[in-house]
């Protein structure tokens, strides 16, 4: 059953949408903040057997609530066991046991490259941000990347300032003729853009992010609006599923329990 | 073989102005009594390594320790910026910060190689990534078997680490439980090392394959009881997520950080500083 | 996804002839049942991985299934030679065998980088060694940052990996405890991965940072009870040192080796081949 | 109180020789054999604070029987911790955190090159041997070696057939002239060669092994009997210590226990 529309945010139709892309039993490595919150909302709804991982070192990880910080206790007290941070990147996602890196940014170009280190000149910077993390090796290890952020025209820029982590390059080239080692353990990239408007992935030959499903009651000059460069959509826009009376029940209550969780102390 | 010191002496003994320390602990265990005591003998010129900066290095940052800063995610863990770290960098206040910017795998692959004794990582990183840019750090090898061509960074070798854990045995053998990021590596790393503990026991009485530290591999053992707080010691206590987000308005402001690091942690003895 | 195979059905699935295979467990935990199967299938032209041969390849060797061996140390543990592997070396017998020799240091190296899914490993060996004479496969690198040169060898990526371990649950995550050896890195550097387990249980039931694979890095899960006899299997068995005494005297002549492997092995059924 | 000279074996002699070496507090990288015989030996009486590591990645291990392999579970069971074996190797011994690399040998040569590979041509031999194992490393990654090994013509040859694993190389210089982050890490090499009749240390200047004490009792004939090149002997000879009363029983039921253990099952 679906919930009616009007009672959606468009913030959870992007954690719906996002959930909903992950498959049962993939291998997921999760992002903190929104990539957590639809990751674990899949694994609560249609994919309970979908394997979490985050970059602390907890393999398979079940959180009840969702973490605060990438290595809260939760994380490891639901794992199916921790390793350790260098066995993490190196064996697990290195090694190519991640299917989907599932990515936050604070900017992103249409290329799909992901900046999270600064706003302006790298060594006089307008705004520092907090830098790269797992993600410049999640994007190019995993299988393939989902990348989740809110549009609008301060995050969706033709350029990003800084490559802190690929996409496609700046001219969307950037996976192209590697060498066939580098090729062999090379993801995909992102293969979707899930927003609070609309879905965008890849032109499978120029790699420029494409428009391919608006979320229910989105219009397209809503996008355009919210995009700094000229987007562009697929011949046949589709239009996103709406959430599930469920979905929503549960994503809900994921948050309060959350909420609730972290309250905690305060000084 | 492990002293069994202070907190007070530990730090006068090992951490020398203009050293390059490494504090980890990835969000669980972050050694902040050993921050804080830093912070109180007021050692200068430190170049300071740690995967995420986190609140432990804003404060030591804030309070002018700090030289240059060695990391790859320097925030405030699912809260936002680190504003002392940001003071540091975008106003050169209250000293100038040089930044060597890393991923995380790279970082990781970093202190493996430290703790294996060797002068490089090397790993398939930083394709494609602005970062080699702005890093001369940054190199690469090719594969004599394949021709491929791969990051390759300086191995992290610190003068100093410093972690936390559990507990130590009377002989300074050390557990770490839980989420154990890259202490390990971290204090083999280092030509000195400094943990401390939540305590002492007879027997870590654990199972054939826990992450045991030797205590002929460790410097000093120093008790700090809830020496991890507002992080967490698995077993222990949980992290302290409110003070997490409380640390955003104090930090925002250089007046309502000094008034806190004054009352909390200058004017506070050792027992007392961490909450 | 870890599929719950038969013995016969897992080697004949995934032990194809001339592939490259690592069977592991250092001293520990050696998959002796599942070597005596790919023997009874009569697999040929194998090239076998192994820090240790032990017992489990020298039966293999001796019993013609293997063309070529990457080893760091061919011997009984601490009986002697390993007669069979010593008959094919030096006199060709019963088929050549082709060898590529390492130290334990770059076979243990070699196996973290396949696990780590690099082309290479690194290290600092071979230091006025010999073995890069007679090793095409040894090479070196030169680090960027210290002009320092290192020994370099391929990674190790099996097509197939096999080890024993203590335990299965029923997702097929594994559970191995006491001397790990290069089990896990063996596995996940493999196309495909074979585990024998002591049992099946409801649920691992363990600390937090056990060594447990994953049921999804696994192709097949199969019990196979004192699978790793005569080594054995810490808290299920102990090793059985008076067999390997005893291989010395089977295996020292071609005849009397025969003759145990048709009783023991040939003629047994899975169930029955392991001691 | 000695043990009267009579009644010591030179097996004894010179695995109670070799203990003696071992100073307490010692991190000691044991191979199986001899060398855990004397290692065990010392740690029983002179050095109960000797750390003995395994290459199986049992970290300071107190058996209580000599393990028959270098994996035993008696060497699991009594360790502070186990670790996997390339965390030992690339930690442990490479990391720089073994002060004494403890040996045996099939072969050794004026220089202190060892050879457990083969006699005879490399593609060709005469005899197989197992093979140089842990050795090769422990020899360079150690910041000293101890190799102790039954003294004859077979096994104290003028060049090895084969350097498994280096002492000071063919001509004695091989760890001269290495690269400064080379030889920051490389350790002094063999200090002591510790056999049934002596004790060998190689010349300060030309690294050449010379004979600085004779067990009691053995003569200079002896051991020139049993080398296969012109040895050489330190202007002032020492005789060895007679083992203590205390080190031969310890010694002597430390192998009944072991043998006890051992005879386990037979087929």
């Amino acid at each position: 059953m679906s919930q009616p529309l009007a009672d959606i945010t468009p913030s959870e139709m992007m954690t719906v949408t996002a959930a909903r892309a992950l498959g049962n039993g993939t291998t997921c490595f999760v992002g903190i903040g929104l990539p957590s919150e639809a990751a674990n909302l899949a694994r609560l709804t249609h994919a309970p057997e979908a394997v979490l991982i985050y970059e602390s070192g907890t393999l398979q990880t079940r959180p009840d609530v969702l973490p605060l910080s990438i290595g809260d206790g939760e994380l490891c007290e639901t794992a199916l066991t921790t390793v350790s941070v260098p066995e993490m990147f190196r064996y697990w996602l290195q090694g190519g046991h991640v299917d989907v890196g599932f990515l936050g940014t604070a900017q992103i170009d249409r290329y799909a490259n992901l900046n999270t280190t600064l706003v302006g000149d790298y060594r006089e910077p307008k705004v520092r941000l907090p830098g790269g993390g797992g993600a410049p090796e999640i994007a190019t290890n995993s299988k393939e990347v989902f990348v989740m952020v809110k549009q609008s025209r301060r995050t969706f820029v033709k350029d990003v300032d800084f490559i802190t982590t690929v996409g496609f390059g700046r001219d969307g080239t950037a996976r192209d003729n590697m060498h066939p080692e580098t090729a062999r353990h090379m993801g995909r990239g992102p293969t979707r853009v899930i927003t609070d408007l609309c879905v965008m992935r890849p032109d499978p030959v120029d790699h420029e992010l494409v428009v391919t499903a608006l979320h229910p009651g989105v219009t397209r000059d809503q996008v355009i609006d919210a995009t700094g460069w000229d987007i562009r959509f697929a011949d046949t826009l589709e239009t996103t599923a709406i959430p599930t009376a469920e979905e929503i029940e549960v994503l809900r209550s994921l948050k309060v329990r959350t909420e609730r969780h972290h309250a905690g102390d305060t000084v | 073989m492990a002293e069994f010191l202070s907190l007070h002496d530990a730090v006068a003994r090992f951490v020398e102005n203009g050293a390059t320390v490494a504090m980890e602990g990835f969000t669980h265990l972050i050694p902040f009594a050993a921050g804080h005591e830093i912070i109180r003998q007021q050692k200068r010129e430190l170049t300071l390594i740690r995967m995420t900066p986190d609140l432990i290095y804003d404060q030591m940052i804030g309070m002018g320790c700090v030289k240059r800063l060695i990391f790859s995610w320097g925030g405030n863990p699912g809260v936002g910026s680190l504003h002392r770290l940001r003071d540091a960098v975008e106003h050169h206040h209250p000293v100038p910060l040089d930044i060597r910017e890393h991923s995380h795998a790279a970082m990781a692959c970093a202190y493996e190689a430290g703790a294996a004794g060797l002068p490089l990582a090397v790993l398939r990183g930083y394709v494609g990534s602005d970062l080699p840019k702005v890093n001369d750090q940054i190199k690469s090898i090719t594969c004599p078997f394949t021709g491929e061509e791969l990051a390759a960074i300086p191995s992290i070798r610190p003068d100093v680490a410093v972690i936390h854990a559990q507990k130590a045995d009377r002989h300074g053998n050390v557990l770490i439980e839980g989420i154990i990021g890259v202490q390990k590596e971290a204090v083999l790393a280092a030509t000195h090392s400094i943990v401390t503990v939540e305590e002492i026991v007879e027997s870590l009485d654990t199972h054939p394959n826990a992450c045991i530290i030797p205590g002929w591999a460790i410097s000093a053992v120093v008790v700090a009881e809830r020496g991890a707080s507002p992080s967490y010691a698995h077993g222990y206590y949980p992290r302290d997520n409110g003070f997490y987000k409380t640390w955003d308005a104090i930090a925002r402001n250089r007046e309502s950080f000094a008034a806190w690091m004054n009352d909390h942690v200058m004017n506070a003895r050792p027992e007392e500083s961490t909450r």
